[in-house]
Order: C-alpha cells, then structure tokens, then sequence
C-alpha cells in the first residue's frame, strides 16, 4: 500500500492520520495534511498511515483502528470529527491526537485552527486594489461555517479598500464538481466581475480552467499555492499551512517538547498567508503590494480584526488607519 | 414427433406421444384442460425443449397462440411483419407493410386496420393479428392452439375458409380446440388427448361429436344442471348508464337482473360488452345508476359480488401466485377471510380447495404458482372463484373461454346452480349457444345500446341473430 | 468429481468467482490477498468489536433496505430510500439536541420523529403519484437532492451547533441516545457502537414479513405489485395503496437515519451516509425482497463494509479498491441465480 | 450589450453546455430501456467515460484519441451490464448497482495507480478549447451538435429502421421477437454497449471538453438525472432530450439566480432543477408506462 509503510520500526516516529469524507485528493485540508505528513516522512523519517472516511460514522472505527496500533500521533483532519475524537481521545487517554479545524478539549488532543478570515482579508483587500471594474466575486464549494469564514474575510478585506466594491458571492454546491466550478466561474466573470477568489476544493480547478482564455480577469486559488497552474492568471493564493501545522506537530513531538493544546495559525507565524505573487507582482504593481502588506502587519498588531461570521460582517466597519 | 415427453414438477404434460402431420392435412388435437395439447404444440414449434423424443419438420414451423405474443404497443402492421419488414434503402417501407398487411387480411376475410395499437384492440382482434402474422410468414408446418377462443361465428368460418385454403396449397395442419363442431366441419384427422397421452386418432370423416367428446373425458359428458323455478325478487339495476372504454362506448343502457335469474347479453364482440363490464366493475367512470339492491356503492366494495373479468392473464389472476392467493383475490376484506386485520389463510385454502374441488381445477397442488396452469384450468379457477360463496350478482364475461367440453358443461352447470339459489347472474359472451342454453333473459347488444329483449318461450335464435348483426 | 462441477455451476461457484475477482483487484493495488482477506475477516467477525462493527453497518443498510423492499413489493420503485434516511436523521437530530426527558421516552419520540421525517419525504413521491401518476422514479430521485440541500441549508444555518465549526446540529442529549446492546452472559457491549437499534432493525424485519404473509393489507400490498391491473379490479384503491407504501417505505429508511443519528453519530450532519440508500438497492434486490433475506445480505454487505474498513487500516487496500471489490461482489451476486438454475438444471 | 441580453446569452449557452452531458445519457437510457435492460449503470458509465478520455488523452496528447477511448469505454461497461442482463439474466438494478461501484471506485482508484495523485488527475489537452464566442469554445459546439444528431439519429433508428422496430419488440415482449425468427438477447446486448457508449461520450464531454481533467464525483449524479430524463421523456429519444435540456436549464439559471435573490440561500437555489422536475411531473398529466418488458430478464 501506498500511504501503509507497515509497522514502524522501534524508535522511528510513528504518524497516523484519518481524512474526512473529502479523502486525500480534495486539494484542500486533506491533501495539505498529507503534504506535511509527508515532509515528516522525509525529514523526520517518520513512518506514516492513512486511513479515509467515507462517512461520518467511518470516523470513530478509523481513529480506533490507529489507537488500538499505539502511534505517536494521530492526526484528525477536518471539524466533522471532533465529536468522535473527543470520545476515542478519552477511551485511549495514553495517545495522542490532533485535529485540524476544530477545537476538543482534552489533555491528550492538540487543536489547530487558522484564521481563515486573515487569509482572505488579504486576498480581498489585494483584489479591490487591482480590480478595474471594482467588481470581485467569491466562489464557494459548499455553504458551510468554515467556508464562511473565507467568504466574509475577503468581503471585509475589499471593502477595506474601497466599500463601493462590488462583491458578488456564488456556490457551487459541492466540493468536487469541476464543471460546475468553471461555469459558475464563467458566469461571474461575465457578470462583470474580474477576479474570482475560488475557495471550492476541487471545484476551484474549474475557475482556474475559466479564467485562463480571459483578458484582465484572475483567480485567486485557496489553501495550497495553485499560482503555476495558470501562471499569470492566479494573481495569488490564500495558502492555509495545514502541512506546516501537522509537521510542526510532528516535530515537536520527536523532539519530546510540550504542545499547548489550542494552536491557532495565523498570519504572524505563516499559518495562513498569500504566496508572493511570483507570476503576478508586475500586475499588482509595488505600491499595492506594499499597501497589502501594511494591512498585513496591522491585523498582526491588531489594529484590524477581520470578521469571522456573516453577523460579524454586517457590524463590521472598514478601519480607519 | 416420435415419443415425445415432457415432465413438470408434479405433471407429466406429455408422456409418450407419436404424432405426423401430412402436408395438406387438418389435424385436430383435442382433449380435456390440461391434458398437454399446448405442452405438445409448443415442442414442436421449438419454444419448449422436450425430456425425451424427437421432433422432425421439413420446413418451417409456424404457432399461433392461444395466449398471444403480440408487442401491445406496436402497431397491427408491425406485429405481423416484425422480422421481415419490407424495406426502402434502410428504413421499413411503411406503405408497402401496410399494405401488405391489409391485402393479406382481405385474402383471409379477417378485417383489420393495419395501422392500429395492438393493445387497443379487443381480444378477438388480437386472435386476428397474431393468426395473420403466421400466416403472412407461410410456414410449411402451421400449429394453431385454440384459434378461434376468441372468435365470432362468422370470423371462425372465415379463418376455417382460409386454413382450408392453406392445407390445399400443401401446409400441415394442427389444429387445438375445444370446438368440436369446428373438428367435424373441417378437419381430416382428430387426435384425442388424455393425461399427456393420444387416446385415440380418428379419421374426421368416421366419427361424431359425441364419439370424441367420450374419448376426451373416458365416458359420458356430465349433464348441464337444470333450472329450477326461483322468485322474481329484483337485484341488480342499471339504470340510464353511458360509459366509454378504450374501444367501446354504450348510451342509454337500462335494465335489471333479478335474483335467481341468468340475463345473458348477446352480440358480436365489439359492440361495448367491455364498457359496460367495466361500469358495473366500476373500472371505468360513468354516468346513470348501476345499483345492486338499491345500493350503489355495493359493486364497488366488492360486497358479496363475483366477477370473472375479460382477461384472465392481466385482470383476473396474479399469475405468480398459488392457487390459495388467487382464490381469495377480490375476497380477501370479506368477513369470512378477513379476520381483523390478518387474513385467514385457512379459510382461504379450504376455498381453494372448494373451487378446485367443484370446479374440476387441475393441478398439482393447491400450491402450485396459477401461471402453471393449463389456459383452461386458470379459467376454471376464475370462474370457481367468482362463484364461491354464492354471491348476490355475477358479472361473468367469457366464461368458458378456452374450457374443454366437458368442463363447459360443468361451469354452466355451477352457473346455474347458483342461479337457484338466488345469485343474480349477468353473462356476458359472444357464443348464442352458451346464451340460449343457460341464459333465462337474453338482451341483444348492438352498437353500444340494447337492441332487443326476449324472456323464456319469446327466446328465437333466428331474431336474435338478427338484432345482433343490426338488422331489424 | 460430478459433485464438485455441480457445487462450482452453483451458488459456491459464485462466491468463488466473486473472491476470485477481488483477489485480482487486491493484486492490482499491489496488496496480497492473502493479508487482504485474512484483515476482511478479522475487520468484520474476529472478534467482539469487529463483530460489533459489521453489525453497525448492518444496521445502517438494513432499514433503507427493508424499506426499499416494502416499496419494491408494492411495484413502486422507491430509489429515494437516502433521501428518506436523511431526513429521518434530520428530524431526530434537530429534535434530540434539546429534547429532554426520561430516556426511554425521548428515545422513542426520536426513532418516531425520523419515521415521520423519512415518511413525509416517501409520501410526498405517494403522493405525487397517486394524484398525478407522476413516476415516482423520477421523484424519489429529485427528493434526494432536495433532502441534500435542505439538509445543508439547515445544518449551515437555523439547525447549526453554536459549539461545532462544521456544518452539523448540537450533540445529542446523551438521555436521547440509544441504549447499548445488552450483555449476553459475559459478552458486553457497552465499550462498543452497537445499539439495540439492530434488534429494532430485525424486529422490523419481523413485523415486515408478518405484514406481508399475513394481513390484509400486506396482500393488497402484494397484489398491487404483481399485478396493478388484476389487483385493481379485485376492488384495491390502488391510489391509496401507492400513498401508503411508499409513506411506509419511507418511514422505514426514515427510522434507520433516526437511528444512526440516535445511535452512532449522536448528531446529525449530511455525511451520515455513504450512499447506504443506494447500496440498499441491492441489497433488498440481493435479499429477494424478502424481510428475512433481506437480513442475510444486509449481514453480507456489513461484513464488506466492516471489513473493508479494517483491509484499508491493516492490509492498506484504499477505500477506493474496496468499492471496487464491493461491485465485483454484487455483480456475481447479481448473477447467482442463473448460478442455481444452471445447478439445478445441469446433467450430472 | 446591456446585462439583460448578456445575462440571457449566458444563460442559453449554459443551457446548451449543462445539457450536453445529460443528453448523451439519457439518449443511452432510451436506447437500453427501449430494448428492455434498465440502465441504472448511466452514472458508473459516464464515470468511465470521463476518466477514461483523461487518461487516453494524457497518454497521445490528442483529445480525439481521448474521446473515443471514452466512449469505448463506456460500451466496455455497457457490455458487462448488457452480458449480464441477457445471457446471464442477472438483475438488472442490482448489476448497475455493482457496476455504477466498479466505476467509481476504480476511476477514483485509477487516479492513484495511473497518475499517484488521488482526487484529480493532472489537466490534459482539451477538446477545441478555441472559443468560439465569449461563452462556448469550438469542441463544446461540436459536442453539442453531435448530440443533436444523435437524438435526431436515434429517433429515425427507432422509429423508422426495421432494427429500431425489433428492439421496441424487444422491449416489449421478446417473446415475439424470438418468435419472429430474431434473437432478442443479442439485441438487448446491442443496445446496452450501444446505450453504454452514449453515456462514456457524455463522461468524456464533461472531462476532456468542458473541462481539461477528471475529478472524483465529477459526474455528481448527472447518470441518475439523465436516468430521470429518459422516464420524464416518455422514453422517446426527443422527449428525453427535451427533458436533459429541462434539467441543463434549471441549472444553468440555478448558476445565474444565485446571489441575485438574496433572500433565498444558496442550498434552496441548488435544489431548483430538482423541484423544476417535481413539479414538472406533477403537472405532466397522463399515462407515463415504460416498455412492458423493461427491467425484465428473458
Ligand atoms: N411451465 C410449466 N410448469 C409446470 N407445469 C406446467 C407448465 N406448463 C404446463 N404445465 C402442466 O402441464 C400440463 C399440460 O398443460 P398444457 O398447457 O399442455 O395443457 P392443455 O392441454 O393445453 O390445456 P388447456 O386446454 O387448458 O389449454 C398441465 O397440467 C399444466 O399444469
Ligand atoms: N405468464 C406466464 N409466465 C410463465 N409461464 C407461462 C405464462 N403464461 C403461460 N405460461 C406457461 O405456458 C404454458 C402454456 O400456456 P397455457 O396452457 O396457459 O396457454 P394455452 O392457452 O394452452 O396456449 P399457449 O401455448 O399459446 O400459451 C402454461 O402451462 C404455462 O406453464
Ligand atoms: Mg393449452
Ligand atoms: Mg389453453
């Protein structure tokens, strides 16, 4: 098997995961797990399995199936498991967890969480700067509170700029139907908009597929660097360093150093972030790059505190700087 | 054939059984229901492989159902042609179907519109085409299972005219019928089966009616039960009833059925039978009154009501079923099977046992899926089933359709045993023989209305025949 | 020699074949069969927990299955039986986050409430029918999707747990959670998922076959599917017949979401199933619409799922290999009667 | 151009290109169903379809290679549906069933083996992906067209060619057709890889031509849709195609409405093709009947 290295040898780092349904492939949180998993392989030598989901109640035989084999850490990747963790995490009180996205509340447990709405706040702010028409659009996977947290941070962040931004916000209903993300993509582009922020998984490769044959439009991709699939169109991603949190975990697990149980990714420490526009930095141009940058370091400093919420959103005003 | 046998589970269908036909010959096989006739028809056509036996034709075969194998949603002209469209570069040629379809049905005196729904038509139409789709294909060796069930008078002479024709011409001929007359007027030879066996082979020309009739059934026909004289109570009443079916529409009809009294309605199939059977079933909506002691909703409920329904594959039986399932199909809410809310499946076999018992059902077991069944025995267990229980009305159409001599007599005989004891029994069939020899009221039906009355001595065939051809 | 042909020409036959084809796949996904098979059975029967485990999914099939089944017998071809699910589950799951009271009460009101949601969802397609003789193929079909976003629409907003980042309502009060299995002599359940919700499922299964051998209403039922025309003529208001299957068939799959909501997940979100309503399909089909058979393969395809889960953990088969094996073993399946007829029929 | 026309222009392409993939299903449905084999496998062989072409055009560069891989494929699958279904007189359901698992399993599976990445495959070359006007390139037209013929191609071949006739026969009662000299199983199986074929070109339309690779769950249900579609369209070629086109509509405008009513969430517009088809089957008086002898093994 792939992902199955059989059993680890004694003294080699021991590294379980357990994907939810989206499954390895998603282009999303799961495939950046993975990613980190991988880096530990590497570099920290680690022997690593994976164990997919294929529905809710796959959770809990899954992450049994790893306590039962005693690994040094088991990774839950995705909020939907956290009821089941936080029962297999009591059940199994000498083994360690960690979840991505949610937050459970036991000693054996480290939760990691990003702020999303950071991420995005950039990603917004850098469209309303480059936008011609002062019409950006969202793209959705699927309407769920984490996604929102994506949805309103870009909203904010773009009316942060300029509060006449026009922001037009679709869904695709799914997380895999690549068709369905390129058309949507197509009608907002034809709706006047002229950068789509994709945050829909799979379904974001439609939007990337949409807007390469289009003149002055872009994309920008979400959670792994997608800018060299269409250089020059991505003007940036809105990375969200799930790798880097399952490898820091991993880390500081083989080095035996204590983990706080709450770690929150955020812009300071590279969690989440936009890449640096490679392809894209003669577009966007120096001043905007600097002015981007400028909202970086106050939402570090706390001058700006994107929202999180649609409720958030509707209180929220453009900071005055 | 030479020493054919075919075993089902529990019946040998056929056991044993040597049989030439000529070319130019009419051969009549005949024998009691389920005595193998359709098993025998059907290996030698090929469609059932025989355990034992060999069958040799020169040339091909051709078999006319009895139960037919049409394709309902097809058109007449696409039935008969099916496998041998004529063709105009790649596509059917239509016109030449068509008309080849109607010029073959003008040669054999069966009207037809090669252009209609075969599922549309009556039963007796459909005979038509399914005969017309052999004959359209010549075979050299043509197998007929019980033809003319489903035929008028006229139409079975017709169809007789055009057998002849093809025996002239070369083609051998079988012929399955319950139809004796039919043996006597027109075939050369008869073979007489029994249990699975040839009893006896005669030379047409040297026997009777009666002589094969005997060989049939090993010994005399049972007698029909005699009428007794029953009081005039009035039961059943349809008043002012118009109503339209797929194929036939009535206007105006009123009459009544009394307890104790067999009104037979008389005429050529066609000429809304079918839509007056499914009013009084309440299959189809209609305006008027049809009551049955004054009670409208009575027939609907099923109450005490015994109907055998045109079509014993598709309305009458659940062909998957026991005999035991189907005995109650129709009765399951009465009180006697319905026990709160679970059915007394006791109950329910002693009447399947009844009906099989009164009604001479042959089969392996009470068990036994219905589609098992000879045609005729299924028909025995429809007709049984309306009856039990003497209910207060019988609507029966066809009734002996595709039932041996021998048990005709015996369901006419139950008919009228029920009539003295007071069911009111409405019949419903295209055989005036049937009618006059059991019926106490005779309505002749005619383009949807009724043509004419005629109660006990007023009863003349010659009238009636008329009224039923339109003429006056 | 002649006995063993016969055996291979039979239902034996099939199941080789079937281990046969799966054995290929494995050897394609570079995975010894052997280790394959040997983590199949230990995933689903080596042991209390694997035991356990098989019949969770059992469960899981076997409601939308014995609906399906209800369904199919009454001639209506419900392939909604994962909308139904659903929507029971949704039903139990908004209601079982607040509701309290004593357990046992709740509990019921609960698997109640998913019999109601499953069998709206069942009856809106009856319905559609019976009054507008509307294909319910094609409306069981369309109420999966809408059951989905109705789901997900909820699950996101008005239903959504203020504790949980994802799309899914508040745990469950643990008084509405169902009971554990009970002990058997030494034999305890209590560390596992097994609920008693596959005694009701069984139960069910009972009640089923006791309704179609025996009552009234199950002929009626019966009659109605064999032969519409036939059973129409015999005085059967076919309409109402149609509105009351499939409300029940629903109402069935309905009570199995309720009970994996109420059972499993103590929660509801819209990941509940993996398609058990369409694998269920197959499984009434496979169980010959019979409420008991139905069991057998519902206990067949857990021990697949169970043990597919346990290949992924130890033999490192992927998920995906295991649907594909899952196929392969439905297609022969599938075929197992032309298997028995030709045993039954073949020279020996 | 104001946003009104352009809004409607967009709406009619996307009409056309949501349509396109469900068309070529469903017209596979037709042509199984017609010949008695319920075709619940549409979905497993789309799937085939799609993936197929992806790996076929990865493998040659050349998106027609691609194309016609697919639709051998999706025959592939339509043959083991239609073997079964005839000589082995399986059940039908239950071997679409088996088969819509074999496919998506083994498409997500063969992402693994043949690309080791899973989820989605790398892109390919697309299909004339020149565009021909803001909406539609040169290969999405052409598909379009080609699907047209198809449905105008299967309703002659139905209607008016002595085959199309004896499949309709098969359909209804084989019986008659064996009777009339004629093997109906073999038509049936003619027809199912034929049906097969149909949807792998609708898989292959939505993976190499609409898009430039395959994605796990990328068909998301369009077989079952076009299942629908065929039942909807009375099982005639024109009125299934009708009814694909119905369901491209109602997601196509799904695609334009959202965000434009902001009161109705975004799940509710999600669900409009659905409930366009709930009521649409409402309103769809009188009798619906499949084929007598469809979905029954002979
Ligand atoms: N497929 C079958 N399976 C089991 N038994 C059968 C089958 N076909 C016929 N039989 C039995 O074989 C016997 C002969 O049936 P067959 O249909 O040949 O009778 P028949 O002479 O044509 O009768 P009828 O005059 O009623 O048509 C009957 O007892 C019937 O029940
Ligand atoms: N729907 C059916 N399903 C299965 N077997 C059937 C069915 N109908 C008839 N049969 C079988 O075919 C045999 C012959 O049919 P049956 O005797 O009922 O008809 P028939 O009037 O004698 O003429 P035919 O030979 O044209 O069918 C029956 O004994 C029965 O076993
Ligand atoms: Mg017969
Ligand atoms: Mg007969």
């Amino acid at each position: 098997g792939r992902h199955n290295a059989g059993a680890a040898r004694p003294g080699q780092l021991a590294l379980g995961m357990v994907t939810d349904v989206g499954g390895l492939g998603d282009k999303s949180f799961n495939d950046s797990a993975y990613r980190g998993l991988v880096n530990a392989q590497n570099s920290l030598g680690a022997n690593i399995q994976v164990l997919q989901s294929r529905s809710a109640s796959d959770y809990q035989p899954n992450l049994t199936a790893l306590s039962e084999k005693h690994l040094d850490m088991i990774y839950a990747i995705g909020f939907l498991m956290n009821k089941d963790l936080d029962q297999i995490s009591k059940q199994y009180p000498q083994q360690h967890y960690a979840i991505i996205d949610a937050v459970v509340d036991d000693p054996n447990v480290v939760s990691a969480t990003f702020k999303e709405e950071d991420g995005s706040f950039l990603a917004g702010a850098l469209a309303a700067l480059v936008s011609k028409s002062h019409h950006i659009a969202f793209l959705g996977g699927q309407d769920i509170p984490l996604l929102r947290k994506f949805e309103v941070g870009y909203i904010a962040g773009a009316h942060q700029i300029d509060p006449a931004t026009k922001v037009d916000v679709k869904w695709v209903g799914s997380f895999e139907d690549v068709a369905a993300g390129q058309e949507l993509a197509n009608v907002l582009f034809n709706g006047g908009a002229d950068i789509v922020y994709a945050a829909a998984g799979k379904a974001g490769i439609g939007a990337i597929d949409a807007v390469k044959t289009r003149q002055n439009a872009f994309v920008i991709g979400v959670d792994s660097d997608q800018d060299s699939m269409a250089p020059g169109k991505i003007l940036t991603s809105m990375v969200k360093h799930v790798d880097v949190a399952v490898f820091d975990i991993a880390q500081a697990i083989q080095q035996k150093k204590a983990l706080k149980g709450h770690l929150i990714f955020g812009l300071k420490d590279n969690g989440v972030g936009l890449t640096d526009f490679k392809y894209t930095s003669a577009v966007i141009g120096r001043s905007n790059i600097e002015r981007v940058d400028a909202i970086r370091q106050d939402i570090i400093s706390g001058k700006i505190t994107p929202p999180s919420t649609p409720q958030g959103l509707v209180t929220w005003k453009p900071v005055k700087l | 054939m030479h020493g054919i046998r075919k075993v089902y589970p529990g019946v040998i269908a056929v056991d044993g059984v040597d049989l030439d036909l000529l070319p130019g010959e009419i051969h009549a096989l005949v024998g009691e229901n389920g005595a193998g006739k359709s098993t025998l028809a059907n290996i030698a056509f090929g469609a059932v492989k025989p355990d034992g036996g060999t069958v040799e034709a020169a040339g091909t075969v051709g078999l006319v159902h009895q139960h037919f194998e049409l394709v309902g949603r097809l058109r007449v002209w696409h039935n008969i042609m099916l496998g041998r469209e004529p063709r105009k570069g790649t596509v059917v040629d239509v016109d030449r179907a068509r008309s080849r379809v109607a010029e073959l049905a003008e040669r054999n005196g069966l009207a037809i519109d090669p252009d209609a729904l075969v599922e549309e038509l009556p039963i007796g139409v459909q005979q038509r085409v399914e005969l017309l789709r052999e004959l359209e294909r010549e075979p050299s060796v043509l197998l007929l299972d019980e033809p003319t069930a489903a035929l008028a008078p006229a139409e079975i002479a017709t169809l007789f005219a055009t057998v002849v024709q093809l025996a002239k011409r070369g083609t051998a001929i079988l012929v399955v019928t319950h139809k004796l007359q039919e043996v006597i007027d027109y075939t050369t030879r008869v073979s007489v089966m029994r249990h699975g066996k040839i009893v006896a082979r005669y030379e047409t020309a040297d026997t009777s009616v009666d002589e094969i009739a005997r060989a049939m059934v090993g010994g005399e026909l049972p007698q029909v039960a005699q009428r007794e004289p029953t009081g005039a109570a009035p039961c059943f009443a349809a008043r002012d009833v118009s109503a339209a079916s797929d194929t036939t529409t009535v206007s105006g009809l009123s009459f009544e059925v009394h307890a104790g009294e067999i009104v037979g309605i008389a005429g050529v199939e066609g000429n809304g039978q079918t839509a007056l059977a499914d009013a009084i079933a309440g299959m189809i909506p209609y305006t008027g009154s049809i009551e049955l002691d004054g009670d409208s909703t009575a027939l609907r409920h099923r109450n005490n009501i015994g109907i055998v329904p045109q079509d014993r594959h598709h309305e009458g039986l659940v062909l998957n079923w026991s005999i035991v399932e189907n005995a109650i199909l129709g009765r399951q809410n009465l009180p006697g099977i319905r026990k709160g809310a679970l059915t007394d499946w006791r109950a329910a076999r002693a009447d399947a046992a009844a009906i099989v018992e009164r009604f001479d059902v042959r089969a392996a077991s009470l068990d036994v899926a219905v589609k098992m069944l000879s045609g005729g025995n299924q028909q025995k267990l429809l007709v049984g089933r309306a009856l039990i229980g003497d209910p207060r009305f019988v609507l029966a159409y066809q009734p002996t359709r595709g039932i041996d001599v021998g048990a005709a007599a015996l369901v006419q005989s139950r008919l009228i045993e029920a009539r003295n004891r007071g069911s009111a029994i409405l019949l419903i069939s295209f055989e005036l023989d049937e009618i006059l020899a059991i019926a106490d009221r005779v309505l002749v039906m005619y383009r949807g209305k009724i043509t004419g009355s005629f109660t006990g001595s007023e009863i003349d065939r010659g009238k009636i025949g008329r009224l039923m051809a339109g003429l006056s | 020699m002649k006995v063993v042909l016969r055996l291979l020409a039979g239902p034996a036959g099939a199941l080789l074949l079937a281990f046969v084809l799966a054995a290929v796949a494995m050897l394609i996904a570079g995975v010894n069969p052997v280790d394959g098979f040997s983590a199949l059975i230990r995933g689903s029967l080596g042991g209390r927990r694997p035991i356990a485990e098989t019949l969770v999914q059992t469960t899981a099939l076997l409601f939308p299955a014995l609906g399906i089944s209800l369904a199919f017998r009454a001639g209506l071809f419900n392939i909604g039986a994962e909308g139904q699910l659903l929507m029971g589950g949704l039903f139990a799951g908004a209601v079982g986050a607040h509701l309290a009271g004593p357990s046992w009460l709740t509990v019921a009101a609960l698997l109640l409430l998913g019999m109601l949601g499953g069998g709206i969802w069942g009856g809106i397609a009856g319905w559609l029918r019976a009054r507008f003789n509307a294909s319910e193929i094609i409306s069981t079909l369309m109420l999966n999707f809408i059951a989905l976003s109705l789901a997900g629409y909820l699950v996101a907003g008005p239903l959504k747990s203020p504790l949980a980042s994802g799309a899914e309502t508040a745990p469950l009060l643990p008084n509405n959670w169902l009971p554990a299995f009970p002990t058997i002599g030494s034999l305890s359940f209590g560390d596992t998922r097994l609920t008693i919700s596959i005694l009701i499922a069984i139960a069910t299964a009972i009640v089923l076959r006791f309704v179609f051998t025996r009552t009234v209403f199950g002929y009626e039922l019966r009659a109605a599917g064999e032969a519409p025309e036939a059973a129409r003529r015999s005085g059967i208001n076919m309409p109402r017949m149609t509105l009351i299957a499939l409300s029940l068939s629903g109402a069935v799959a309905g009570l199995g979401g309720a009970a994996i909501v109420t059972g499993v997940l103590h929660r509801f979100n819209t990941s509940l199933s993996p398609g058990y309503g369409y694998t269920a399909i197959a499984v009434a089909l496979v169980g010959d619409l019979n409420p008991l058979w139905v069991c057998v393969a519902a206990l067949g395809f857990g021990i697949l799922e169970a043990g597919g889960l346990m290949m992924q953990a130890d033999a490192g088969v992927p998920k995906d290999a295991i649907r594909v094996i899952e196929g392969l073993i439905i297609l022969v399946l599938a075929a197992r009667r032309y298997f028995a007829t030709r045993a039954s029929s073949a020279p020996i | 151009m104001s946003t009104g026309v352009s809004l409607m222009l967009t709406l009619a392409f996307l009409t056309l290109i949501k349509s396109v993939p469900i068309v070529y299903a469903a017209l596979g449905g037709v042509i199984s169903e017609r010949a008695g084999v319920v075709n619940i496998g549409l979905e497993g062989m789309m799937t085939a379809g799609a993936f197929s072409a992806v790996v076929f055009t990865n493998l040659t560069g050349s998106p027609i290679v691609g194309l016609i891989a697919g639709i051998f494929f999706g025959a592939f699958l339509g043959f083991i549906l239609g073997f079964a279904a005839t000589f082995f007189k399986v059940d039908q359901i239950v071997a679409g069933v088996g088969i819509n698992l074999v496919a998506l399993g083994g498409a997500a599976y063969g992402l693994v083996l043949i690309f080791n990445q899973p989820g989605a495959s790398p892109q390919v070359n697309q299909l004339a992906p020149e565009q021909l006007l803001p909406q539609i390139t040169v290969g999405e037209t052409a598909l379009i067209v080609l699907g047209l013929l198809c449905a105008f191609g299967l309703n002659w071949f139905i209607y008016r060619t002595p085959w199309g006739l004896r499949v309709q026969a098969c359909g209804e009662n084989p019986r008659a057709v064996t009777d009339a000299g004629l093997d109906p199983l073999r038509l049936r199986l003619y027809s199912v890889i034929a049906s097969g074929a149909l949807a792998g070109l609708g898989g292959a339309f939505l993976s190499i031509c609409e898009v430039n690779l395959y994605s796990d769950g990328m068909t998301a249900g369009r077989g079952f849709i076009a299942l629908a579609a065929v039942i909807f369209g009375r099982w005639t070629p024109w009125g299934a195609t009708g009814a694909a086109v119905f369901f491209g509509f109602f997601e196509a405008l799904q695609y334009v409405l959202q965000g434009r009513i902001s009161w109705l969430p975004s799940d509710a517009m999600q669900a409009l093709p659905y409930l366009a088809a709930l009521f649409a089957i409402a309103g769809l008086v009188g009798r619906v009947r499949a084929p007598a002898a469809d979905g029954v093994p002979y």
